[in-house]
């Protein structure tokens, strides 16, 4: 019980720091303090600046706001996408899952990149390069509930309900629903995370969050030095910060779980 | 005809029916990827045409053969008739046969998946076995941690630092699979745990390897082999960015490559084995769960 | 062998004539059976015999368990077999009722008590369901029609319980007719009588047609007007109760009725 | 042996040979190991050390000198050369090497079905010389016109023998003996190779050269402070500051190399650039004003951790015989960046600056994703010129879209790219020339759509056809000063050229010409 409230509290203080972001945050995310690169943390700096002189905090604060709100609606929007496919159950789906899953998604970032006017807003383009992710992850989670689904076909209240005549479409919403959710929510908790990384490779291609907007997924591409982990623990900010997050939620899922 | 006739008969029209199935996907996936592609910018310009020596001559060559796959139909008909004989045509990045080239990485590449599938599965058993069998609340949240911060590293810097200590990189392959079948295997353990025939095998006395081979493994067998199916696919996720930054010659390696230079031919035919992969991992699955189960049900 | 078909009478509310199987493997060879208004027939087989899947091939529900069925199958003068899946779905429910084998598995184990009612009210009624509504209902199956009962879960309920909320459920729209699919199998001896004697009650006081389907001959025997007998998919022999027991023509029905157990 | 993965490999590699091995890392595989076919930097570094040359240009003092050619002479006014081959000189499988593999190899290179890009630099336009072997030690190459550098060209001319296997014997130092894609390349000696020292010891003095393919340049870091590698042919500027803190000494700086950074607009008459921008692109006070706004400084400083210095210009500082010592890096300015705009008509209000009709000044900067430095120097021009007012988007694409907007859909306002240049401006041709195909901001232009672009196309020309050292030289100077003036190009900085080489590594001599490391490959030795 402490554990979920903790969790509670935790997760709505990052929800919190990320919505104020603007307001929270001592510096812009792109003010450069070109007299002052690299910075330790400390002083006026809390975690050092990154190698422009850019405030590592300020930075972190705004990636936040942009991972954890977009993150999870991609996630969201996925999940979603399966459960609208999933409705089209049976052999044609699982080809199309197949194809979904084996097919490189990554030509669609690149094609969403060339046709996005190059004026377009850093924001619109973040905002459409999650929401492409999104769209783009339907396979895995279809598979998955058209696995638990094709069970609950198999299932005698399925039939029951059948049998009394209840609208397909209720039983969709009113039956099934409640059983779908758990394994709904349980591929979401498994995609938030693997979409904040996803960005991170993304980036690696420019298909991601460019700059001088942060993300966890352009921090986290720091690690990629360790030795400048060594140097600057700072580094680990970012991912300290993910791995807290998945954690608040976890200790949800456990008491989930236990009910 | 008699039942066992009967039942090789039916056995034989699934099995022809999926291979069908399996045949179809395949061709569609890979002529999804081939499109995709093919009308994906930058497709008709050589990635090496900025700063390379002179060359306009070169450049021209190079235009024109990307030009004669310019119409993807005819392209793919003729990439198809070829591949049939075994023929995957010359990847446009390495100048080399593409069979050749994945004879020669796909070892690597599947010793790699192998250990870490293994591993994974191994290693999120033992977790998923922390986490349902004590009934510690403490443990389950300590094991879902632990999970937990595995699934925030990216596979790739998982690999790297394991690299960088020059540890192998099968382990990390593996620990980038296991927060990835981790639920499902806890679920699995959990179904087994709470099942009434393990609880009716303890009434019995029966002793704890037997226990857990007859009335955990046997019986959730299907349901493990399909999930090994999905960490295989997730290994082939996680392999392309690993191989990618670790410099390990294998297929990932060689997809990212042929990506990244919009290598048609090499792609398609990582696509097309891609699909095969996945689409005969689903084909086993379904083979593995009879369809007679439900009328002998219903019949009774 | 059923009687030959004769001219349907004013009170003929079923008539029947249908071929089921799954995939290659034929389970009902031309079975054949008809229900007046208001009567309970029994159908009595072994495990195995097709029974259930005749109750859901009577609903044209077979498809959903992976089975084929072709033949006729008239409701109340209406040709099913021809119907749509959304006019189908009209019939079910409102004009046939189905109490199948074991509420374990039938009722959805995450949904309350409440949500199946409404559910299955609002399945071919508008508005809601007022609580007096619901109160008669869960009275006329011996349940108890408060707030806290109707809050509970399915998962929640005992097999008895669940078994009368399964019947509750399949009268809930006054059909015409109600089809039982081994009832009361999973019940312990009490609660069978009991749900035994309600089917009784609900034929006598609604007027409802019962398809009562059982491997226990001794059951249907206090209750069933009629009795058919399955054997390999076919009906064997049909007829009362009381010749069916005294002098049984077919030889399977024989050792049926050598079978049941004999006071001591 | 097949692939292996690379733990294993690395395990191999660290039990000693006995043999000398001299081990370093590509990032790429090389895609041809035909010298006339050589297009990309692995091929062109391998091709280096593998392919027999005529003349070899020697990187430190840029004398040209002979090779396989014991002597030649430029004849008839520049517009042939004669070349007298050693005698008895072999390919390393054995077979001789006479005038008539020479002439079959040149005549290769220019056969128009060989698209050889080697076989472009021996043509002027479409004029093709005449080839006339005169012995089997003596070969005449003949131009109609007189062609600068005649000699020269012939250190870019790989001798191959007849035939076309996939790995071709060699005439130079050392010849491929394996080659596995994706994952190493082993270079043997050659042990017909003519060269001998002083003291009559055949060279190269080292056995082999093991190359492996690595992409990721931080394995490649970490292997060589491993000590698995040797060198690291080109480090960037952090790499090279770790090894400079973990291995005084084994970090080696040319200074200055060839190479620049530079940015520039569109001024092709794309569709998609309204009308209004084009005009401040076009604007050359417009142009001016943005290189003023940017701190070069800063650039090299924070960027490039110091290890670069400021541009002054197309041809790199570097450059001693080529670049005009007039020209001076341009230090920032944004006074008078904005002194520049308020005369062109822009109106500089609540930081955001207008032009004349009140649109707001903005463009999109695109550069190619994963490459650090550039991303970088992209933020640092967005916070300048931010300064004068000026928004700046930044879009990262990927090489090949990047290349399809700059090239085929000139869908795109303005870039920042950088090029790795030798130092004859003949190289500048492709750029330059204002139907050049790489002529940046308007490939292939039909005629000069300005005054000093046709000037600045004379002034190619004119380099191009003299063999007068002089006057080539007059006319780059000009060239120089002309396209700073107009700066079409905005230059930002010249990177220092950095390797990384083990003390173990004797007699390497760093030049700023490519390749840069490697150049004496034969009188290396290992320690």
């Amino acid at each position: 019980m402490i554990w979920r409230r903790m969790a509670l509290i935790f997760l709505v203080l990052v929800g919190l720091s990320a919505v104020l972001a603007p307001k929270v945050a001592p510096y812009s995310y792109s003010e450069q303090f070109r007299d002052s690169p690299n910075a330790p943390p400390g002083g006026k700096f809390l975690l050092g600046t990154d190698d422009m002189g850019r405030d590592r905090f300020s930075r972190l604060l705004y990636a936040t706001a942009v991972s954890v709100t977009l993150a999870p609606a991609a996630a969201a929007l996925s999940v979603l996408l399966a459960l609208v496919v999933c409705a089209f159950h049976g052999r044609v789906l699982s080809g199309l899952t197949t194809i979904g899953m084996s097919i490189p998604w990554m030509f669609l970032f690149i094609i969403l990149r060339a046709e996005l006017p190059l004026n377009t807003a850093p924001e619109v383009s973040v905002v459409l390069t999650f929401a492409l992710m999104g769209v783009a992850g339907w396979a895995g989670p279809a598979r998955v509930l058209s696995g638990s689904i094709r069970e609950m076909m198999e299932a005698g209240w399925m039939l029951h309900a059948r049998s009394a005549g209840i609208a397909r479409w209720r039983i969709a919403a009113v039956y099934a629903w409640p059983h779908l959710r758990s394994v709904a929510a349980a591929q979401f908790r498994a995609l938030a995370p693997a979409y904040v990384l996803a960005e991170a490779s993304l980036g690696l291609l420019g298909l991601g969050v460019a700059e001088p907007v942060p993300s966890w997924g352009n921090l986290l591409r720091d690690l990629q030095h360790p030795d400048m982990v060594r140097e600057n623990p700072a580094l680990l900010a970012p991912l300290v910060l993910l791995m807290l997050c998945l954690l608040a939620l976890e200790a949800f899922s456990v008491r989930e779980s236990v009910q | 005809m008699t039942a066992s006739g009967r039942g090789v008969v039916a056995l034989a029209s699934k099995l022809a029916r999926s291979l069908a199935g399996l045949i179809v996907i395949v061709l569609l996936g890979g002529f999804a990827a081939a499109a995709l592609v093919r009308y994906s910018p930058g497709f008709d310009v050589d990635e090496n045409a900025w700063n390379t020596k002179g060359g306009s001559s070169a450049a021209e060559a190079s235009r024109v053969r990307r030009a004669q796959e310019n119409e993807l139909l005819p392209f793919y008909w003729r990439y198809l008739k070829a591949a049939v004989k075994g023929d995957f045509g010359e990847s446009e990045s390495y100048r080399v046969p593409v069979a050749e080239l994945l004879q020669d990485r796909a070892p690597v590449t599947g010793r790699l998946a192998a250990w870490g599938v293994a591993g994974g599965i191994l290693m999120a058993a033992l977790c998923g076995w922390l986490a349902v069998w004590p009934r510690v609340p403490v443990l389950e949240l300590v094991v879902s941690g632990w999970v937990a911060l595995l699934l925030a590293v990216p596979p790739a810097v998982l690999a790297l630092a394991f690299f960088f200590r020059e540890a192998p990189i099968q382990v990390a392959v593996a620990l980038a699979i296991l927060p990835r079948v981790f639920g499902t295997i806890r679920a699995i353990l959990r179904d087994a745990h709470e099942s009434p025939a393990l609880l009716a095998a303890r009434s019995r006395g029966l002793g704890t390897g037997v226990l857990a081979w007859r009335y955990v493994l046997v019986p959730m067998a299907p349901r493990i082999m399909a999930l090994a199916g999905v960490a295989a696919m997730v290994a082939f996720g996680a392999l392309v960015p690993i191989e990618a930054l670790c410099d390990v010659p294998g297929i990932g390696q060689l997809a990212w490559k042929a990506a990244l230079s919009r290598d048609l031919p090499l792609l398609s035919a990582l696509t097309l084995i891609v699909t095969f992969v996945v689409a005969s991992i689903q084909a086993a699955g379904e083979l593995m769960t009879p369809e007679t189960i439900h009328s002998k049900e219903v019949a009774e | 062998m059923s009687s030959g078909s004769s001219l349907s009478s004013a009170d003929e509310l079923l008539k029947y004539r249908l071929n089921a199987r799954y995939g290659a493997t034929p389970v009902l060879r031309e079975v054949e059976g008809r229900l007046a208004a208001g009567e309970i027939a029994a159908l009595v087989g072994l495990s195995g015999s097709g029974k259930s899947t005749l109750a859901l091939a009577l609903q044209r529900l077979l498809h959903y368990r992976g089975g084929r069925v072709d033949g006729s199958i008239v409701l109340e003068g209406t040709e099913l077999m021809g119907l749509s899946e959304s006019a189908m779905r009209s019939i079910r429910g409102r004009r046939i009722g189905y109490v199948p084998q074991s509420p374990g598995t039938a009722l959805n184990p995450k949904l309350r008590v409440r949500t199946l009612i409404d559910e299955t009210w609002s399945a071919h009624a508008r508005g809601r369901m007022d609580d007096a509504a619901r109160q008669t209902l869960l009275e006329r199956v011996q349940l108890p029609g408060t707030g806290a009962f109707l809050d509970q879960r399915a998962g929640e309920l005992s097999t008895g319980q669940g078994q009368r909320l399964l019947i509750a459920l399949a009268i809930l729209h006054g059909p015409a007719l109600l089809i039982a699919d081994e009832p009361t199998s999973a019940l312990d001896a009490i609660t069978q009588a009991a749900v035994l004697r309600l089917f009784a009650e609900l034929n006598r006081e609604l007027g409802t047609a019962i398809l009562f389907i059982s491997h226990d001959l001794l059951s249907v025997a206090s209750i069933a007007h009629r009795v058919d007998i399955l054997h390999e998919g076919s009906v064997v022999e049909s007829g009362p109760p009381g010749r069916i027991f005294g002098e049984p023509v077919h030889p399977f029905t024989r050792d049926l009725v050598d079978a049941m157990p004999k006071r001591p | 042996m097949k692939a292996i993965a690379c733990l294993v490999l690395f395990a191999s590699l660290s039990g000693a040979a006995s043999q000398q091995e001299l081990r370093f890392a590509l990032h790429s595989d090389p895609k041809t190991f035909d010298p006339l076919h050589v297009e990309d930097a692995a091929s062109e570094a391998v091709r280096y050390v593998t392919a027999g040359v005529l003349v070899r240009v020697n990187r430190a003092t840029d004398q040209v000198l002979p090779e396989l050619a014991e002597s030649w002479k430029i004849i008839e006014g520049g517009r042939a050369v004669a070349f007298h081959l050693r005698a008895g000189l072999k390919f390393s499988d054995g077979t001789p090497l006479t005038s008539a593999d020479v002439a079959r190899t040149v005549e290769r290179a220019l056969d128009p079905k060989e698209n050889s890009p080697a076989g472009d630099s021996l043509r002027t336009g479409q004029a093709v010389p005449e080839v006339k072997v005169a012995g089997p030690l003596d070969i005449t190459i003949r131009y109609a016109a007189p062609k600068p550098g005649i000699d020269r060209l012939f250190d870019g001319i790989g001798i191959g023998p007849t035939g076309n296997a996939k790995l071709p014997a060699t005439a130079g130092p050392y010849f491929v003996a394996e080659f596995h894609p994706g994952t190493f390349l082993l270079l043997k000696r050659n042990p017909n190779y003519w060269k001998h020292d002083p003291a009559g010891h055949q060279l190269p003095y080292i056995d082999a050269i093991r190359i492996d393919i690595q992409q990721n340049r931080d394995i490649e870091l970490t292997r060589f402070l491993r000590g698995e590698l040797h060198l690291i042919p080109k480090i960037d500027p952090d790499s090279f500051d770790r090894v400079a803190k973990e291995k005084p000494g084994w970090g080696k700086s040319a200074g200055a190399s060839l190479d620049s950074e530079f940015l520039w607009f569109n001024l092709a008459p794309a569709k998609s650039i309204p009308e209004w921008k084009k005009k401040w692109f076009q604007s050359t006070a417009f142009r001016h004003a943005v290189s003023q706004a940017i701190h070069r400084e800063d650039i090299v400083a924070l960027d490039y951790k110091g290890h670069a210095h400021p541009a002054a210009g197309p041809i790199s500082t570097a450059n001693k015989s080529w670049f005009n010592p007039e020209l001076k890096p341009l230090a920032a300015n944004p006074a008078r960046a904005a002194k520049l705009l308020a005369g062109d008509g822009f109106q500089l209000r609540d930081g955001v600056l207008r032009d004349r009709d009140g649109h707001v000044v903005e463009f999109s900067l695109i550069t190619n994703a994963g490459h650090r430095p550039r991303e970088k120097a992209a933020a640092l021009i967005q916070n300048d010129l931010k300064k004068v007012g000026i928004q700046v988007n930044i879009v990262t694409l990927d090489m090949g879209s990047l290349l399809e907007r700059i090239r085929k859909s000139l869908d795109y306002e303005a870039a920042l790219l950088g090029l790795n240049l030798e130092a004859d401006p003949m190289e500048l041709m492709n750029i330059w020339l204002s139907s050049g195909p790489e002529h940046s901001w308007w490939p292939s232009e039909k005629t000069p759509a300005t005054p000093w672009e046709a000037r600045i196309d004379a002034l190619m020309m004119e380099q191009a056809s003299s063999t007068s050292m002089a006057v080539r030289k007059k006319a780059v100077a000009e060239f120089q000063r002309i396209a700073v003036a107009e700066e079409p190009m905005i230059f930002l900085v010249n990177p220092d050229f950095l390797a990384a080489v083990s003390p173990v590594v004797k007699g390497l001599q760093l030049s700023v010409a490519p390749p840069q490391v490697l150049w004496n490959v034969e009188w290396l030795k290992l320690e």
